[in-house]
C-alpha cells in the first residue's frame, strides 16, 4: 500500500554566489492518513526547505531538486505539471508557514485571505464566509465578525499565525504541513489549536507533517518522530523511542538541552537601581484599548520576562517602550528619562541601549542588506563601538556566538531559515552593546540545542556587562529558566507580576495557573497520561 | 479624515491662488501682445488705442487688481483673440480634452498593467522580451511620427478611418491610439519592474500554496501591492494629458485645451492662459487628491 | 556551521568584476551597455572631430536618400535638407543631447526624490507643503515654463536643463512620496529607527534602495520624454535652435519631410529610441541585479 | 455628401469670423467675397473692379465720390445703402474696436464721409490718399445694426454665402445666399476645417474628406494634377539695421547681396516658381521696376567689396546676427542657415538666431533694441493691393516702423510718390525701388509661391489672391 506522502531521497540545492547550499539531502521519511509525523532538527537543517518542495514552492533557479521523489499516494508530484500540483495545493495538501507576517498579503483583509482558498475552488461567496468565520473563531478569534474585514498589521504575531492555520484548514486537507505552527502562541492557545488539530485528524484522518522544535509539542501530539540535521535525516522513530533512547549524538544533545530543570534564579537584591520603571502604559487602536495601565519595573542586569495570551498586548508594549507606537497615556522612565516624552534628538542619543529582538524576524531584515551590512550597521551608526578595521571579525564573532558561521555574512536575509533569521536579528542587538534589549519571541524558532546557547549567550553578556532583558516569552520552562521576575499579561492588562519563584511555586491568579498547566513536557509518556486526566475530567 | 480632507482643499485653493499669481506676473514678462494682434504695419496710434483698450498701459499691480476683482466674481475676463468670455473658450476646449485624455488613460492603464504583468510573471520569456521591446520603442518613438505614418497608411492608403476631426466615433480612433502608446509604454515599464518585486514576496507563496490560479496571484496577490508607483506614473501621464496633447491636437485637428493654451500662450492672450490654467490646474489638483485617497484604498497601511 | 556550502569555483573576486560577470551573462543588457557607452563616448569627442563635416551644406545635393553606399561614409543614412550628411549630424548632436537629457533628468531626478523623500518621511505640514508645490508645478504648462524663462534669459541649453529639469520633478516627486509612505511602515525602518538610525540614515540607506529601481525605470524613460520635449520646444523656437544641434531639434526640423524624405527625422529618431531602448534594458538589468532576492537570474549560467 | 457641397480645409482656425478683421488672411478666405463683400474689387490682372460700388470719381481735395449698388440687400434682409458704408468705416476707423484692416490700411489719416443720396457716398481724406478706391477694396461692409464698440459673432453680409454656424474647433458652414444680387455660385453649401498640419492638409483632399487645401507645404505638393502653386504675394527679405556698423556701409550691405546664391534655392528648398526679389512687393505692384537685375552670386566680388570696406577702415568682421522668425514660412529655418553659411563663405561672421514670434517682433519693430549690434532680420512682408504706398513708408521711410533705413533723400522720394496718382505715381516709385536696390537697403530674396491642392473634382485656379481670399462663387465642378 502507498503511503499518503513519502520523500525518497529528496535533494535540493541552492546555488548562491558564494557557491552551492545543499539544504537537503537524501532525506526520506514518510506520512500515512491519521498520523501526526514530526520533524525535528537544527535551525537551518532544511525542514521548511523539504516541506516547500512538497508545494512546488522552491523558486528553481537558483533552487534545483538535484534528485528524489514525492509521493503524493504514490504519484510524483515532481513529474506532475504546474496545473496539478495547483490543484493539490491548498485542497489536498495544505501549508502552515513559519513566518505569518510576511506571508499573509498586507493589502487584503485577512477574511478574504482566507475564504478566497475556498472560493477559488468554486465555493460561494457566502458560504466562503460563513466559513471563514467558524474557522476564525476555532482557532480563538475573538469577535471575528468584526475581525474578518481588518488587515493583517492589525493583528498580534500570534493571531497571524493562527489565521494562517485558519487559512490552511479551510478545505480539510489529507496533508497538512505545519511549520512551525505554534511558536508564537501562548500555551494556552496552542493547546486550543492541537487539540483543533488533532479533532480534525480524527474526523477526517488527515495527515500532519509537524515541523516543529518544540519537544513539547511532539510530546502532545506526534506518532513518530523524524530528525534532521545539516540537511540529513539522522534519526527516525516513534515519538517516544526517540524521546527514551535517543542514538543520534544530535538527538541526545537535543534532548539533554530542554529547558525547564534548571535552578530557578534567585531574585536580584532590592537595591538594584532600576534601569526602566514602566508607569501606567495606555495604548488604544481606535476604540480597542490594547494596553491598559501596564505598571513595572527592570533593575539593572535583571531579566524580566513577559508572558501570556497571544493578543495580550505583549509586542504592543515592547513597540512603546521604543517609541515605535504612539503611547496614549503613561510614563517609562529610563535611568529617570521619560522615554515617551523625549524629544527625537535626545531620544536619538539613547536609541543604542535600549535594542529590541521583533517578533517577526524577516520582515525586520533590510531584504536588500546582506548579513555583514545588517549587523555592522550597528558600527556605522555608532561610529564609538568599533574601529572600522574590526568590524569583520566582530561580526563574524557575533553570528559564531548565535549558533551561525562567518560563512553567512555576504548571504541575503532571503537566503536563510527562519530560526536562522532569528538569530541575526539577535546579533544584530548584540552588537550595539545595549543595557536593556527586549526580545519579543526572540528565540521561538530555535530549536532547543541553539535555544540553549543563545540564552547561555545572553545569560552570559548579562553576567558580565549587566545587560537587562524584557524577554517576550510564550516558552514557559525557558522563562522558568531565563527569568528572574515574571509579568503575566492577559487582555491588556499585567493581571500578575512577582519572582519567578513567586509566578512558578505559588501562582495567584487563576489565570496563571492555567497557563501553567497548559504547559508541555517534553517527555511523551508524561502528556499521554495527562491527556488522559484531561479526557477523565472532561467525562 | 475630515479634517485631513479640510486641510487638503485649503492647501490646494491656496496653491491655486499661488499658481494664478505666479502665472498672471511672470506671463506678463514675456512681452505685449499688442504686435502679435495687430498687423505687423500698424500704426503707432492704433497699437496705442489697442493698449488702452484692453488696459495694457496700466500698471501692472493695477492690471492685477483688475483681474483679481473680476475673478472674484467669476469673471475670467475677454479673450483678446476670441473676443469671448476666456471661460468659455477654455471649458469647450477641456470638456473635448477631458473626454480624450479620460479615454486614453483608461484604456492605458488597462492594457499596460495586463502586459506588464505577465511580462513580470515570465521574466526573460519570450513574452517579456517582446513586451519590453515593444513597449520601450513606444515609449520613445515621436509621436507625430506615428500621428503621421498612421495616417499615411490607416486613412490614406487602407481607408478605414478618416484623417482628421471629429465629427464620429471613427474619428476618435487614431488620435487616442496614438496618444496611448506613449504612456502605454511607460506605465508597461514601471508595472513590469514593480510587479517582479511583488511576484517574488513571500504572500505570493501562500498564494501558491492555497492552489490560487495565476491569474489571481497576478492580478489579485501581486499587483495590489505593485500599484503605488504605477498609479502614481498613471497620474503623471493623465496630468500631461490633462495639460493638453498638443502634437496629437494639432495633427489631428483635435479642438483641445493644449492646443488653445499655446495658441494662447504664443499670442500672449493672458486670459485665456490663465483661464486654461485654472482648469486643468483644477482638474489635476482633484486628480491628485483622487490618487492620494487610492493610495490609502489599496495600501490600508498608509495613513495620512 | 549546519549546512553544507559547496564553495564556487572561482575565487572572490573584486564587486566591480563580478558586476561585469552578471552584465555579460545577459547579452541583451551587455549590447545594451556597448551602445550607450558607444554614444557617451559619441557625445564627448563626436562634435570636436565632425563639426566641419555636419555643417558643409550643398543645397543642389538635398535630402539624398540613404544607404547611397557609393558615397562616403558620412552620407550612408543620406543628406538633410541641406545636403549636409545625416550621420555626421547625428554625431555632432549627440553632444548637445546627451547634455540636455542627462542634465535634466539627473536635475529633476535628484530635486524630485529628495522632495518626495521629505515629503513621506517628515511632518505633515511640510509634506503637504512639497505636495501643493508639485501640484503646482504639474499644473504649470511645461511650455508657458519655457517661453517665460527662454524669453526672460537667452534660449542655452543650460536654460534648457532648467525649464525641462524643473517640469519633470512632479514624477519622481510623486513615486518617491508614495512608496515612502507605504515603505516607512515595514519593519525593518522600524529595526533601524531602534537601532539609533538617524532619519538621513533610515531615508537614504533603508527607504531609497527600495523606491530607487522605480525612480531608475522611470527616469529611463524619461531621457526619452525630455529630448522629445526638447524637440517639440525646438520646434516652436524657444528651444535649441541651429546652429546648435540635438537630436529633437533633427527630429522637428525633419517633421515636415516626413512624407517625402523620411531618413530626416527618422535616423535622429531612431537614435533616441535605440539611447532609451538601451537605457532601459540597462536599468531592467540593474533593477535585477541590485535586487538580492532577483539576483540569482543573473548569478545561475542559462542552460 | 452633396456634389454641390465642398470642404475646405484651413491651416489655421478662425479667432472671429469678424469682416473688420478680414485683413488677416485665415479670416480674410473665410469672409472675403462669400459672406463680406468689398466696396471695389482688385482683380489679379485686370486691376480694380468694381463691386459693391459700381463707379468713383475723384472730387479733388482728397475726396472720393463712390456710387454704390442699389439692388443688394443684407443676407437678414435688410438694404445696403450708404448709410452702411458710412457705418462700416466708421467701425473701422473709430478705435472702439481695433481691428486689422483699420489698423493696415486706415492708419495714418483722417477720414470722413458725407451721404448724398441712398446710394452716393463721398469720402475725404486728410491728407490726401490718392488710392483710396484701392483701399476701398479691402473694406467688407457690414450693415449698419453692426455694434461699434463690440465684435461680430455671427457675421452679416451682402456676399453670395451665408454664414451658417461656427462650431469651434470644428468646423464654419457657409451656404448659399439665395438672395445674392448676382449670379448664383455652383458651390452651394461649404464647410471649413483647421487642421495646422499640412501633411494632414494635403492627406484630405487625397482621401477626398475636403475639396480645397489652400497653403500646403513644398514637400507635401507633390501630385501635379491637384497642387497648384501659385505666387501668393509674399516677399521674404533680411531687413538690415542699416545705422549699426559695419552695416551703414554701403559696400558691405552689396557684399551681403553678392553672397547669396539665391538661385540654388529655388527648386530645392523653395518650390519652382519661386522669383527673385529686386522689390519688397511682388513684381505686379504699381511702379516694381521689372529692369532691375538681381544681385548675381559673385563671392568674389563681394570679398573684394568686404576688402575695400576693411581698407577703409570698416571692421567687417564684426558679429552680426542674423534673427529668424520660427515657422514663418515653409523652410524658413534651413533657408536662413543656408544663408548664413553663404555669408560665412565670402569672409562675414554671422551667426543666426531664431526667435518666436512674440520675441522676434521686439527686433523687427521699433523700438529696436541697442545692445545686440549690427543686425539682420528675417522678414516675409505681404502686400497683394497693388500699391507699394505702405510698404515703402512702414519698410524704409525713417519713421517706419520696421523701417532699417534712414535716409532724407529715399523719404522725400516716398512722401512725393505718396501724394500723386497715375503715371507720375508710377514713376516716382519705381525710382525708389532703384533707390533702395541701388543702395542695397536690405537684402531682397524671394518672391515666394503657395501651393494649394485642389481635388480633382473641381474646376478652380488658385492665383495671387488665394492667400487672403477664397471667392467659393468662382469655383465649380468638373
Ligand atoms: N534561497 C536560498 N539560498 C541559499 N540558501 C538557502 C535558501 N533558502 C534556504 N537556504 C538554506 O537552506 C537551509 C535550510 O533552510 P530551512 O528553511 O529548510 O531550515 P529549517 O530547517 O526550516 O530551519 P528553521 O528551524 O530555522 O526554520 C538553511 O541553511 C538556509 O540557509
Ligand atoms: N495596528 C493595529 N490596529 C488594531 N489593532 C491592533 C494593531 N496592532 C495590534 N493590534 C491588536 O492589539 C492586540 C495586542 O497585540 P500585540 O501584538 O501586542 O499582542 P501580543 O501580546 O504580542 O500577542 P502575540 O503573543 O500573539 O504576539 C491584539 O489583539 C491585536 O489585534
Ligand atoms: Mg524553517
Ligand atoms: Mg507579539
Amino acid at each position: 500500500m502507498n503511503h499518503l506522502l513519502e520523500t525518497k531521497n529528496l535533494s535540493v540545492d541552492f546555488h548562491t554566489a558564494g557557491g552551492t547550499v545543499h539544504a537537503v539531502r537524501n532525506v526520506n521519511w514518510h506520512l500515512d492518513a491519521g498520523e501526526t509525523l514530526a520533524i525535528l532538527g537544527e535551525s537551518g537543517s532544511g525542514k521548511s526547505v523539504s516541506a516547500s518542495a512538497i508545494m512546488n514552492l522552491i523558486d528553481t533557479p537558483p533552487g534545483e531538486i538535484v534528485s528524489g521523489e514525492i509521493l503524493y499516494q504514490g504519484k510524483d508530484v515532481l513529474k506532475m505539471s504546474t496545473e496539478q500540483r495547483r490543484q493539490l495545493n491548498g485542497h489536498k495538501i495544505a501549508m502552515i508557514f513559519q513566518d505569518p507576517l510576511s506571508h499573509l498579503n498586507p493589502v487584503y483583509t485577512v477574511g478574504f485571505q482566507i475564504s478566497e482558498t475556498m472560493m477559488a475552488r468554486g465555493v460561494s461567496r457566502a458560504e466562503a464566509q460563513e466559513r471563514t468565520l467558524q474557522l476564525m473563531e476555532r482557532v480563538g478569534i475573538i469577535e471575528p465578525h468584526i475581525k474578518i474585514d481588518a488587515y493583517p498589521h492589525q493583528f498580534s504575531g500570534g493571531q497571524r499565525q493562527r489565521l494562517m492555520i485558519a487559512m490552511a484548514l479551510a478545505f480539510e486537507p489529507d496533508v497538512l504541513i505545519a511549520d512551525e505552527p505554534t511558536t508564537a502562541l501562548d500555551v494556552t492557545v496552542q493547546e486550543q489549536i492541537l487539540k483543533l488539530l488533532k479533532d480534525l485528524q480524527q474526523e477526517t484522518g488527515m495527515g500532519i507533517l509537524l515541523i516543529t522544535h518544540d519537544l513539547g509539542v511532539v510530546a502532545e501530539v506526534a506518532d513518530r518522530v523524524v530528525v534532521m540535521n545539516s540537511g540529513e535525516v539522522v534519526e527516525t522513530g516513534l515519538a517516544n523511542d526517540v524521546y527514551r533512547r535517543p542514538s543520534h549524538p544530535y538527538t541526545q544533545k537535543l534532548i539533554s538541552a530542554i529547558p525547564g530543570s534548571g535552578e530557578l534564579a534567585q531574585p536580584l537584591p532590592d537595591s538594584t537601581p532600576n534601569i526602566l520603571e514602566v508607569n501606567q502604559l495606555c495604548k488604544s487602536y481606535g476604540n480597542f484599548h490594547a494596553l491598559q495601565n501596564a505598571s513595572f519595573t527592570i533593575g539593572e542586569g535583571e531579566s524580566v520576562a513577559i508572558v501570556g495570551e497571544s493578543g495580550s498586548g505583549k509586542s504592543t508594549l515592547a513597540k512603546c517602550l521604543l517609541r515605535l507606537e504612539d503611547t496614549s497615556e503613561g510614563t517609562a522612565l529610563y535611568r529617570g528619562k521619560d522615554l515617551l516624552s523625549l524629544k527625537d534628538k535626545e531620544l536619538l542619543k539613547i536609541r543604542r541601549d535600549i535594542q529590541m529582538v521583533f517578533q517577526d524576524p524577516t520582515q525586520s531584515l533590510n531584504p536588500r542588506m546582506s548579513i555583514f551590512d545588517l549587523i555592522s550597521e550597528a558600527f556605522v551608526i555608532h561610529p564609538d563601538i568599533l574601529p572600522k578595521s574590526q568590524w569583520k571579525s566582530r561580526v563574524a564573532e557575533l553570528l559564531e556566538q548565535v549558533g551561525l558561521s562567518a560563512q553567512h555574512m555576504s548571504r541575503y536575509p532571503h537566503q536563510f531559515s527562519g530560526g536562522q533569521r532569528q538569530r541575526i536579528a539577535i546579533a544584530r542587538a548584540l552588537a550595539l552593546e545595549p543595557k536593556l534589549i527586549v526580545c519579543d519571541e526572540a528565540v521561538s524558532a530555535l530549536d532547543v540545542s541553539i535555544q540553549a546557547q543563545v540564552i547561555n549567550l545572553l545569560t552570559d553578556l548579562q553576567q558580565k556587562l549587566g545587560i537587562s532583558y524584557l524577554f517576550i516569552a510564550h516558552d514557559l520552562p525557558l522563562v522558568r529558566d531565563f527569568a528572574h521576575r515574571v509579568i503575566v499579561m492577559r487582555g491588556g492588562r499585567i493581571v500578575e507580576q512577582g519572582t519567578v519563584e513567586q509566578i512558578f511555586e505559588h501562582p495567584q491568579e487563576s489565570y496563571t495557573r492555567n497557563l501553567l498547566a497548559a504547559s508541555l513536557h517534553p517527555d511523551p509518556e508524561v502528556q499521554q497520561q495527562r491527556r488522559q486526566e484531561r479526557l477523565l475530567e472532561t467525562a | 479624515m475630515k479634517h485631513v480632507f479640510l486641510k487638503r482643499a485649503l492647501g490646494s485653493a491656496l496653491s491655486l491662488l499661488g499658481l494664478v499669481v505666479l502665472v498672471f506676473f511672470l506671463s506678463r514678462l514675456t512681452g505685449d501682445p499688442t504686435a502679435l494682434y495687430l498687423p505687423i504695419d500698424a500704426s503707432m496710434e492704433s497699437r496705442e488705442q489697442f493698449r488702452e483698450l484692453h488696459g495694457l498701459n496700466d500698471p501692472i499691480l493695477m492690471q492685477f487688481g483688475h483681474y483679481a476683482t473680476d475673478l472674484l466674481q467669476g469673471d475670467f475676463g475677454e479673450s483678446i483673440r476670441r473676443s469671448a468670455p476666456a471661460l468659455d473658450v477654455v471649458l469647450e476646449a477641456f470638456s473635448w480634452t477631458l473626454q480624450l485624455a479620460a479615454i486614453t488613460m483608461v484604456l492605458v492603464i488597462s492594457a499596460a498593467i495586463i502586459v506588464g504583468s505577465l511580462a513580470a510573471f515570465h521574466v526573460g520569456g519570450l513574452f517579456d522580451r517582446i513586451a519590453t521591446f515593444f513597449s520601450l520603442v513606444g515609449a520613445s518613438a515621436p509621436d507625430f511620427w506615428i500621428a503621421i505614418v498612421a495616417i499615411v497608411v490607416f486613412s490614406v492608403g487602407l481607408g478605414w478611418v478618416p484623417t482628421s476631426g471629429t465629427g464620429s466615433i471613427l474619428h476618435w480612433i487614431l488620435p487616442i491610439a496614438v496618444l496611448f502608446i506613449r504612456p502605454f509604454g511607460l506605465i508597461v515599464q514601471v508595472v513590469r519592474g514593480s510587479m517582479i518585486s511583488a511576484l517574488g514576496s513571500a504572500y505570493v507563496k501562500t498564494a501558491k500554496a492555497k492552489g490560487i490560479k495565476n491569474r489571481s496571484i497576478i492580478f489579485v496577490h501581486a499587483l495590489r501591492n505593485a500599484m503605488l508607483p504605477v498609479i502614481t506614473v498613471a497620474g503623471d501621464q493623465a496630468a500631461a494629458l490633462l495639460n493638453g496633447a498638443v502634437v496629437i491636437e494639432t495633427i489631428f485637428g483635435f479642438p483641445g485645451v493644449g492646443k488653445l493654451m499655446i495658441d494662447s500662450i504664443m499670442q500672449r492672450d493672458f486670459t485665456v492662459v490663465l483661464a486654461a490654467i485654472m482648469v486643468t490646474a483644477l482638474a489635476i489638483f482633484i486628480m491628485n487628491l483622487l490618487i492620494d485617497i487610492v493610495y490609502a484604498i489599496l495600501d490600508p497601511r498608509i495613513r495620512y | 556551521m549546519t549546512t553544507l556550502v559547496t564553495p564556487a569555483q572561482a575565487t572572490p573576486t573584486h564587486p566591480a568584476l563580478t558586476t561585469l560577470r552578471m552584465l555579460w551573462r545577459n547579452k541583451v543588457a551587455t549590447a545594451a551597455a556597448i551602445f550607450v557607452v558607444l554614444v557617451v563616448i559619441t557625445a564627448i569627442f563626436g562634435s570636436s572631430m565632425l563639426e566641419d563635416i555636419a555643417t558643409k551644406q550643398n543645397l543642389r545635393g538635398r535630402n539624398l536618400p540613404p544607404f547611397d553606399f557609393s558615397k562616403d561614409w558620412l552620407y550612408w543614412l543620406g543628406g538633410d535638407a541641406l545636403g549636409r550628411p545625416l550621420l555626421a549630424r547625428i554625431i555632432v548632436a549627440s553632444g548637445n543631447t546627451i547634455l540636455v537629457a542627462s542634465g535634466a533628468v539627473f536635475f529633476s531626478l535628484t530635486i524630485g526624490t529628495l522632495l518626495g523623500l521629505i515629503a513621506g518621511y517628515t511632518s505633515k505640514n511640510l509634506s503637504q507643503a512639497i505636495m501643493r508645490l508639485a501640484d503646482v508645478i504639474m499644473s504649470f504648462p511645461s511650455l508657458l515654463l519655457a517661453v517665460i524663462v527662454l524669453y526672460m534669459l537667452e534660449p542655452s541649453v543650460t536654460n534648457l536643463i532648467i525649464v525641462l529639469a524643473i517640469t519633470r520633478i512632479p514624477i519622481y516627486l510623486r513615486t518617491t512620496r508614495a512608496e515612502v509612505l507605504e515603505i516607512r511602515k515595514r519593519m525593518f525602518v522600524q529595526a533601524a529607527q531602534v537601532m539609533g538610525a538617524s532619519t538621513l540614515r533610515i531615508v537614504f540607506r533603508h527607504i531609497l534602495p527600495v523606491v530607487f529601481p522605480t525612480i531608475v525605470t522611470i527616469a529611463t524613460l524619461d531621457f526619452a520624454f525630455v529630448m522629445l520635449a526638447e524637440s517639440s520646444l525646438s520646434f516652436l523656437g524657444i528651444g535649441i535652435q541651429p546652429p546648435e544641434i540635438t537630436w529633437g531639434l533633427m527630429v522637428a526640423q525633419g517633421r515636415s519631410y516626413l512624407t517625402t524624405a523620411w531618413w530626416l527625422s527618422f535616423w535622429p529618431g531612431l537614435a533616441i529610441i535605440l539611447t532609451t531602448l538601451s537605457l532601459n534594458l540597462l536599468s531592467n538589468w540593474m533593477r535585477i541585479a541590485f535586487d538580492p532576492v532577483q539576483r540569482w537570474r543573473l548569478e545561475i549560467e542559462r542552460k | 455628401a452633396n456634389p454641390s457641397d465642398l470642404t475646405v480645409v484651413l491651416s489655421e482656425e478662425l479667432d472671429v469670423v469678424e469682416p473688420c478683421m478680414a485683413a488677416r488672411s485665415n479670416i480674410g478666405r473665410v469672409v472675403l467675397q462669400n459672406i463680406s463683400e468689398t466696396v471695389t474689387e482688385m482683380v489679379p490682372g485686370e486691376g480694380l473692379k468694381p463691386r459693391l460700388a459700381t463707379q468713383w470719381e475723384d472730387q479733388g481735395n482728397g475726396t472720393w465720390r463712390f456710387h454704390l449698388r442699389n439692388d443688394v440687400s443684407f443676407s437678414d434682409g435688410t438694404r445696403f445703402d450708404a448709410k452702411d458704408l458710412a457705418h462700416t468705416l466708421t467701425r473701422l476707423t473709430s478705435g472702439k474696436i481695433v481691428c486689422e484692416t483699420g489698423a493696415k490700411y486706415f492708419g495714418g489719416f483722417e477720414l470722413t464721409t458725407q451721404i448724398l443720396d441712398d446710394y452716393t457716398i463721398d469720402i475725404k481724406t486728410v491728407p490726401a490718399q490718392p488710392i483710396l478706391p484701392l483701399l476701398m477694396s479691402t473694406v467688407a461692409v457690414v450693415p449698419n445694426e453692426a455694434p461699434e464698440d463690440k465684435f461680430i459673432t455671427k457675421p452679416v453680409g451682402t456676399g453670395p454665402y451665408v454664414f451658417d454656424e461656427y462650431a469651434r474647433g470644428q468646423h464654419i458652414k457657409l451656404s448659399a445666399n439665395p438672395n445674392y444680387w448676382g449670379e448664383q455660385p455652383a458651390v452651394k453649401k461649404a464647410t471649413y476645417v483647421f487642421r495646422s498640419d499640412s501633411a494632414v492638409r494635403a492627406a484630405m483632399v487625397q482621401t477626398g474628406e475636403a475639396d480645397i487645401a489652400p497653403n500646403i507645404a513644398l514637400q507635401d505638393a507633390t501630385n501635379d494634377k491637384t497642387d497648384f502653386s501659385y505666387p501668393n504675394s509674399e516677399t521674404v527679405y533680411l531687413r538690415i539695421n542699416n545705422g549699426t556698423a559695419p552695416l551703414n556701409d554701403t559696400r558691405v550691405r552689396q557684399a551681403l547681396n553678392y553672397a547669396i546664391d539665391r538661385e540654388a534655392f529655388i527648386g530645392t528648398i523653395l518650390a519652382d516658381g519661386t522669383l527673385i526679389a529686386t522689390g519688397i512687393t511682388p513684381p505686379s505692384t504699381l511702379g516694381y521696376d521689372k529692369d532691375l537685375k538681381p544681385y548675381p552670386y559673385d563671392p568674389d566680388k563681394a570679398r573684394a567689396l568686404l576688402k575695400q570696406a576693411k581698407a577703409d577702415g570698416v571692421k567687417v568682421d564684426t558679429e552680426i546676427t542674423m534673427i529668424g522668425r520660427t515657422g514663418n514660412f515653409g523652410n524658413v529655418l534651413e533657408t536662413l542657415e543656408a544663408l548664413q553659411s553663404m555669408f560665412q563663405e565670402v569672409g562675414f561672421n554671422v551667426t543666426l538666431q531664431m526667435y518666436e514670434v512674440g520675441e522676434w517682433n521686439n527686433f523687427f519693430s521699433k523700438p529696436f533694441p541697442t545692445d545686440k549690434g549690427p543686425m539682420m532680420v528675417q522678414a516675409q512682408h505681404d502686400n497683394a493691393n497693388g500699391d507699394p504706398v505702405f510698404s515703402m513708408f512702414f519698410k524704409y521711410g525713417s519713421d517706419g516702423l520696421q523701417s532699417g533705413v534712414t535716409d532724407a533723400k529715399l523719404d522725400k522720394m516716398i512722401a512725393k510718390a505718396t501724394a500723386e496718382s497715375g503715371e507720375t505715381r508710377e514713376a516716382l516709385w519705381g525710382e525708389a525701388f532703384r533707390y533702395i536696390y541701388e543702395d542695397a537697403k536690405d537684402v531682397l530674396l524671394f518672391h515666394m509661391v503657395g501651393f494649394t491642392r485642389v481635388g480633382e473634382n473641381l474646376d478652380f485656379v488658385p492665383t495671387i489672391k488665394t492667400n487672403n481670399e477664397l471667392q467659393l462663387s468662382q469655383i465649380s465642378f468638373k
